[in-house]
């Protein structure tokens, strides 16, 4: 399941929703962003005070639900959900949930850091920081690129990136 | 056509959103995009560095010589930076 | 930081504990696992109605603290928590948390697989598993020895086993 | 010496814990474990397949060379399968 929203999330209640009457779950796996108080800026390391995501509706939603149906595909999962938040956002807060269920603790432990990788580079979304009163959006890392590369192909349909072409 | 702005490309062409209508002649990505360089001294900034925007076709990301025709969503925006 | 109790415990209130007050934590990797209704048993597949975990009070919380304090120094860790809980369970139970939180999501997520994986096969916890009105003691699974190994040697204080010698 | 019995060494021997001296010829868990073997039919029992035990000295994992003295708080039981 994917949901996209401004509100923020209760771990605990994800957790037991998803596993709510699927006795097969031997483990969950997940991963919660937060937003960071400090940040490399242009000066090094330096506060924020807050990051505004903003995102491309719809197609938020369809490249979630591609990279949810490729880690369903490539792993055993009995549920998954992806809740990734939009708006404004202070250090501190929670940005993104990944959360995959599995009879098998490694499938699960997998598909939850694919899903977190390939979200990092495939879900549209970008951060605008604000620090000292002025704002700044934040640069794509080479680190993410390569953190995905190790999942092999992605899916041709969805995820070629121009440069790519 | 319906072309989708976001982030630093959005605030440089200063809209998230407008209708076009391309000559017959542009016919891929690449051909958009060149095309809309022209439309003001905005879009030729906001779409200078090629290599720093990505685009998606009815919200498929797709490469520059990905075909366009009327009737198609067609988003511009840098590298994205979620999770 | 470790506990080993009967209580149950709530994902969401844990996770808001664990990153009270430090805004450099950009990410945190969880796991958790349940109690699975359907088990490996003498003829094959087959439902438990509970299990019991035994533990060794006193070198549990001496072990789960030195699988913790390697994780530390292994991975650059902002805070992390292991709970574990013994007794009697039911299928669908929560019986094991892990936390890692970093300011790296790389390091949350190989921490928390590696602190799942030595769990596993270090913390002096038995599983008695009740099925048809019988008991019996749930067998070591060769998988979770390999699944530990990956991560190398293991402290040669506190984790060799009579084979190993 | 302190010796303690968990999972299926715990319900074989019929105890969870016991309080014995050894005689000085005791000096590791090897021979621990075989002075064991001869103080009841179920300590043989529990104690027959050395391949199937794990010996904790003090609360740390040993292997079966591992000095063993007076005092010491010895852990026999079977591999762990928590988690």
């Amino acid at each position: 399941m994917i949901r996209v929203q401004r509100e923020d999330f209760d771990v605990g209640r994800e957790l037991a929703a998803l596993t709510a009457g699927d006795r097969s779950i031997g483990g969950v796996a997940i991963f919660v962003g937060l937003v960071r108080e400090m940040v490399r800026g242009p000066r090094g390391e330096e506060p924020i005070s807050a990051m505004t995501l903003e995102h491309y509706p719809g197609m938020t939603e369809k490249q979630l639900a591609a990279v949810e149906a490729e880690a369903q595909r490539r792993w055993p999962l009995a549920r998954s959900l992806i809740v990734h938040r939009h708006g404004r956002l202070e250090p501190g807060e929670q940005i993104v949930l990944v959360a995959c269920a599995s009879s098998h603790r490694e499938a699960a432990l997998a598909a939850c850091h694919f899903l977190i990788d390939w979200l990092k580079t495939k879900a549209p979304f970008w951060k605008l920081e604000e620090a000292d009163s002025a704002t700044r959006w934040v640069e794509a890392r080479s680190e993410d690129d390569q953190a995905v590369e190790r999942w092999g192909k992605a899916l041709p349909s969805t995820t070629r990136s121009v440069g790519e072409g | 056509m319906r072309l989708l702005y976001f982030a630093w490309v959005r605030t440089k062409v200063g809209k998230g959103s407008e209708e076009l209508d391309p000559p017959a002649t542009v016919e891929d990505v690449a051909g958009l995009l060149a095309w809309l360089k022209q439309q003001s001294p905005r879009h030729a900034d906001a779409l200078a560095d090629l290599a720093r925007l990505r685009v998606a076709v009815n919200q498929d990301y797709v490469t520059f010589d990905h075909p366009v025709k009327p009737g198609d969503e067609i988003a511009i925006f840098p590298p994205v930076t979620g999770g």
